[in-house]
């Protein structure tokens, strides 16, 4: 399985992603520029943190607007995986691949810890390689975490079961009913606060990340014949 | 628009103008000799700056010369951007401290903002990709507004740019004392990794060579910073405001990504950040250390505000500028590799062979100056020094033990002062983990990074115990660089060398200028012992407010390698039944203590001694013994004694307690600040190995399972206390100070 | 030569984090009257003579850039300026 | 009571990270003809009614808190809601 990992100004998750692809997950993966335009070679999408366009204005309000997002959406379209995390879930927020927006963290101060989180559906692509309801540790760095949607909207994601994670512990931003990651209702967009990409390498402290790009490569093997 | 009339030279000479840009007379006088003419505006302003403490070290040069700057293993020691090191396989280490202080008691989100981001620059202007970040702070006490302001914008200013731009912020120091009420102190220290055959020099070689402008555009911010820095904050300092700048972190991202790329280039001759001084530094010793002179047109700089003068080009502070220098014929590839990060890069000038600064504006050469009369011949004064009374009675002073009626409750009141208490409300803001290579964050001794595709990292922290320094700036000073050794080798790493940064008063006051003497001299000293020698650093004097000086505070930056990732320690204690062991003894020390300054409310008296041989055989000794696999956590002894470190040693993740015994008079053993001092705890089987490499330990207890800790003495229990209720004293004092 | 005064504010069913603190600080500071604090945005563009009709230009950059309709309105005024 | 609204923006010399990217954002977006872009702060203060001098008041909250008056500027206008 081949992955894109976006590279927007101002990303900086960008190693991160790729090395927990590369050395963790053990699978192909690229850099590809904001300029890009054309993401077909690709199996999977990776939009990383970071600061992209210095999150001025709003977090990723100028980067839904990169050359390389028509592709983003045609390969979500095409239902490709795509992950945003982070500063990737906010731009999947602002192109309107994802439901909502973001507000600053309820302290109005960024946050970086451990936090735990529980596996509220461990039936999308991007979760089948946990338990339903599981806690794991992953990492959060963020100042605006704080998830909003309309009553509507909530509602709908609720019945399509589209929250993927939940904060299990204190909910450290505010976010609404402790949402900290949501897919799309085709279940093959996936934005999320934490960092799993950092959650990959026993030497720093956890492992618990490694599922969701583990669950992608399996569930994609599952639907793609290996013409090797 | 009105066009503002400058004084011409008859004027600036008649009318003492220069003397408001801070150039005394009789360096005028020398300016007037070295051109052999008046010099106009713009060039009184490029004098007045270059010749500003702050660029050219003029009362800290006999000072500095006094650091060990050789070893082994350094590449480039201090005199460009930032000080190398070799770390092996090819690689070395980069890395430089710098003080942001005035312009952060003005502005202090954009203060200490703009200096993470100018520490940055001068990592990367290396050819270095910057890997980590520390900070060291200093602050008066949190009980006033101001105060708290400060320090809740100092670091929400140092998370905003380096969370921004993507480099983790792994450790530092925050210590707070009615000293830096009025004039805090920022400090930031970046560490940067680079290959041995990408180290870059700032220097412009090569004659018809282009210069070109890269980065920001230029505004009139800043300008005169540098002259700024170098004089004492006073009740009109805030008129001095337009000296502050605003960073911009997404351009330096960009500007550091591009700049990375532009190393790989073979077009590339030199490299200099603009910082103190703008234009008009990193121009004049480019040239300046190259032999050479360098010609600008000004009306080709990239600027942001229109009208501007040669004058306030050149002395601008615009954050986020490189000055570069590349083979003639090249500067399209250059101007395409920035433009692919939507930056500028424009050429503005070339390299001569005249030696000389020569500016250009509207079609006139508007300033002509050698440049070596701008980079190195600023005069160097040797100040008067005296020791103080107050230094000759604090040595006259028997040692005193303070009185303590409750063990417990003193070990309560110290967790939480706000030096001792956890620091988390600080780091919690930063992000430490970014690159996805912090092994040990912010909490422990030193912060560790690991080298990414190879088995090493790099431990490294900022240390200062300005209080020791307040009472015996030599003995300060010693203990300064070796505490900070301490730390790196706790985390099972081996100190390689130091940056510093020299945070003082007005050196023309003697007694100022003695304290700064003393204290080079001890770090001198403990640097020679230690091996770390000084690769770079940084001097920032005037920190004084209406006339108070701060405590003498020579912030010192070490790094050190860790040859194998297995080696890293802790100071958590690990596994119930493992043996808790001291090395060195207690005396009853409290110059300049916690306690002390909690029971007396000021600090008196002698500080600590330290024996500079004992302390580096102790050293070597631990590092040994963590190498060969026989210690599970590792603590140095510091503010509040062995209580303290065997609190912070147990609010690790699992609910461990600790049962002790001390022997000797009992303040003195569990609060005395005596140095060289470490907690280790060592697994049964492990012993007698442990013993015979560690010469001084001496076992006092062992870690338990029941979440309490308990230091008893032969006779009686002296402490009994939930670990949790410890912890929650120490995590909880900070925020609750800020509420 | 016109100048374009646009204002971004939370929609009113949506919290308003950094509002709620700053009228906290208020009322620490003894300004206890402050009964209610909207933080919201101010933006000032300076727009050259153009053949687009302006407020349909305008509408459009604050719809697609300026403001997040999912959580924010926005409003704007335009003024010539003579150029001098 | 009263509504008062509160205009913050940067002193013209000091640099507008923010505006600048968002400009370049807009040309991106083809506004070419969106020459400059500052951003500001909008902020809308309810205030109950009070004894003390209403513009007095608004100014003191301004330079104690609202605005940073090293980098800011700030004007406000006051009006009275009559309530309902
Ligand atoms: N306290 C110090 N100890 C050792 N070297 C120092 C000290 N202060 C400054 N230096 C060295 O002097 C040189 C000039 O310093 P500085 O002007 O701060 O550099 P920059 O031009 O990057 O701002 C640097 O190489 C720096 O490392
Ligand atoms: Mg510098």
């Amino acid at each position: 399985m081949k992955f894109a990992v976006i590279v927007f100004p101002g990303s900086n998750c960008d190693v991160d992603m790729f090395h927990a692809i590369k050395d963790a997950l053990g699978e192909e993966v690229e850099y590809v520029w904001h300029s890009a335009d054309n993401l077909d070679e690709y199996d999977g999408i990776l939009l990383p943190g970071g600061f992209s366009y210095g999150d001025y204005l709003r977090c990723g309000a100028i980067a839904r607007f990169s050359n390389v997002m028509a592709e983003v959406v045609k390969a979500a379209e095409a239902g490709k995986p795509v992950l945003g995390v982070c500063n990737g879930f906010q731009i999947l927020l602002e192109a309107g691949l994802l439901p909502g927006a973001m507000r600053r963290n309820d302290g109005l101060k960024f946050i970086c810890r451990n936090v735990e989180l529980q596996v509220a559906n461990n039936e999308t692509m991007f979760t089948t390689s946990y338990e339903a309801n599981e806690t794991i540790t992953v990492p959060i760095a963020h100042g605006e975490g704080n998830y909003y949607c309309d009553e509507a909207t909530l509602a709908e994601l609720k019945e399509n079961k589209q929250i993927v994670f939940t904060y299990a512990g204190t909910n450290p931003n505010g976010s609404l009913e402790d949402i900290a990651g949501i897919t799309n209702k085709q279940g093959n967009v996936l934005g999320m606060m934490p960092h799993p990409e950092r959650a990959v390498d026993e030497l720093l402290g956890s492992t618990d990340g490694l599922k969701i790009f583990q669950s992608i490569v399996k569930n994609w093997r599952e639907t793609h014949v290996v013409t090797a | 628009m009105l066009l503002q009339l400058e004084p011409n030279p008859e004027m600036i000479k008649s009318e003492r103008i220069y003397a408001e840009m801070g150039l005394s007379d009789s360096e005028f006088a020398m300016v007037e000799k070295i051109l052999g003419r008046l010099p106009n505006y713009t060039e009184t302003g490029l004098f007045s700056v270059m010749w500003s403490e702050h660029c050219s070290y003029k009362n800290s040069k006999p000072i500095l010369k006094k650091f060990p700057i050789t070893g082994e293993k350094v590449l480039q020691g201090p005199g460009e951007g930032a000080g190398i090191v070799d770390i092996g396989d090819n690689q070395a280490v980069v890395f430089k401290i710098e003080s942001h202080n005035h312009p952060s008691a003005i502005e202090p989100y954009q203060g200490a903002a703009t200096g993470v981001g100018g520490i940055i620059r001068d990592v990367f202007s290396m050819g270095a990709r910057p890997i980590a970040m520390l900070n060291s702070l200093r602050f008066g006490e949190l009980d006033n507004d101001r105060v708290k302001y400060l320090f809740k914008e100092v670091v929400a200013g140092i998370a905003g740019y380096g969370n921004c731009i993507g480099i983790p912020t792994v450790g530092g120091e925050v210590q707070f004392d009615p000293s830096y009420e009025g004039n805090p102190l920022v400090n930031a220290m970046c560490v940067g990794l680079i290959n041995h055959e990408d180290i870059k020099k700032g220097q412009a070689h090569g004659v018809g060579n282009t210069v070109m402008y890269v980065g920001a555009k230029t505004g009139r911010d800043g300008i005169h910073g540098a002259t700024f820095a170098s004089e004492e904050l006073s009740e009109d300092s805030d008129e001095k405001r337009p000296a502050v700048q605003v960073g911009d972190p997404f351009m330096e991202k960009l500007l550091l990504e591009a700049c990375l790329e532009l190393i790989q280039s073979d077009a590339l001759v030199g490299i200099q950040d603009m910082g103190a001084a703008g234009l008009t530094s990193s121009s004049a010793e480019m040239a300046s250390k190259a032999g050479s002179g360098i010609m600008m047109n000004l009306d080709l700089v990239p600027q942001r505000e229109t009208g501007m003068t040669a004058y306030e080009m050149m002395l601008s502070e615009s954050q986020e500028r490189m000055l570069i220098v590349v083979k003639k014929g090249r500067e399209q590839e250059i101007v395409d590799l920035f433009t692919k990060y939507d930056l500028e890069a424009v050429a503005v000038g070339e390299v001569t062979d005249d030696k000389n600064l020569t500016l250009y504006h509207q079609g006139q050469i508007v300033a002509q100056v050698p440049v070596d009369a701008l980079a190195e011949d600023a005069p160097v004064y040797h100040k008067p020094s005296s020791e103080p009374q107050r230094f000759r009675d604090f040595q006259a002073m028997e040692p005193k033990v303070p009185a303590v009626t409750d063990y417990k409750e003193t070990l309560l009141a110290l967790l939480q002062q706000p030096t001792i208490a956890s620091k988390e409300w600080v780091y919690d803001q930063y992000d430490y983990m970014v690159r996805t290579n912090t092994v040990i964050a912010p909490g422990s001794d030193a912060a560790v990074v690991r080298v990414r595709g190879t088995n090493k990292a790099l431990a490294m922290t900022t240390d200062c115990n300005s209080r020791y320094l307040y009472l015996d700036p030599e003995t300060g000073g010693k203990i300064a660089v070796a505490e900070a050794a301490r730390n790196i080798i706790c985390s099972g790493a081996e100190p390689l060398a130091i940056t510093d940064c020299l945070n003082f008063g007005n050196p023309e006051k003697p007694e100022i200028f003695w304290q700064l003497e003393k204290a080079a001299d001890g770090m001198s000293d403990a640097c020679r012992t230690l091996s770390t020698p000084v690769i770079g650093g940084n001097v920032s004097l005037y920190n004084e407010t209406n006339g108070e000086a701060v405590y003498p505070t020579p912030v010192v930056g070490m790094v050190g390698l860790v040859k194998d990732v297995k080696h890293i320690t802790t100071q958590s204690f690990k596994n119930e039944g493992d043996f808790i062991y001291v090395v060195g003894e207690a005396k009853p020390e409290f110059g300049g203590s916690e306690l002390q300054k909690l029971t007396e409310g000021e600090i008196f008296g002698r500080a600590p001694e330290i024996d500079l041989d004992v302390e580096q055989a102790r050293q070597q000794q631990i590092l040994a013994a963590i190498q060969a696999g026989l210690i599970k956590s590792a603590h140095d002894v510091a503010e509040g004694g062995l209580a303290v470190a065997l609190s912070e040693s147990l609010f690790g993740e699992k609910a461990l307690g600790a049962s002790v015994t001390v022997t000797g008079e009992a303040v003195t053993a569990l609060f005395s600040e005596t140095q060289s001092r470490f907690l280790i705890s060592v697994s049964p089987e492990n012993q007698a190995a442990f013993e015979a490499t560690v010469k001084d330990a001496v076992q006092i207890g062992t870690v338990t399972n029941d979440a309490t800790l308990r230091i008893s003495s032969e006779e009686t229990t002296l402490v009994e206390a939930n670990v949790q209720e410890l912890q929650t004293a120490w995590k909880g004092a900070i925020p609750c100070l800020l509420k | 030569m016109y100048k374009v005064k646009v204002y971004i504010t939370l929609r009113e069913s949506v919290l308003d984090p950094q509002g709620a603190a700053v009228q906290q600080s208020l009322h620490t500071l003894t300004y206890n009257e402050v009964s209610d604090v909207r933080i919201g945005k101010y933006i000032e563009l300076t727009i050259d003579k153009t053949e687009r009709d302006l407020d349909q230009l305008v509408k459009e950059m604050c719809e697609k850039l300026l403001a997040n309709t999912v959580i924010e309105d926005y409003r704007y005024e335009v003024e010539e300026v003579v150029a001098q």
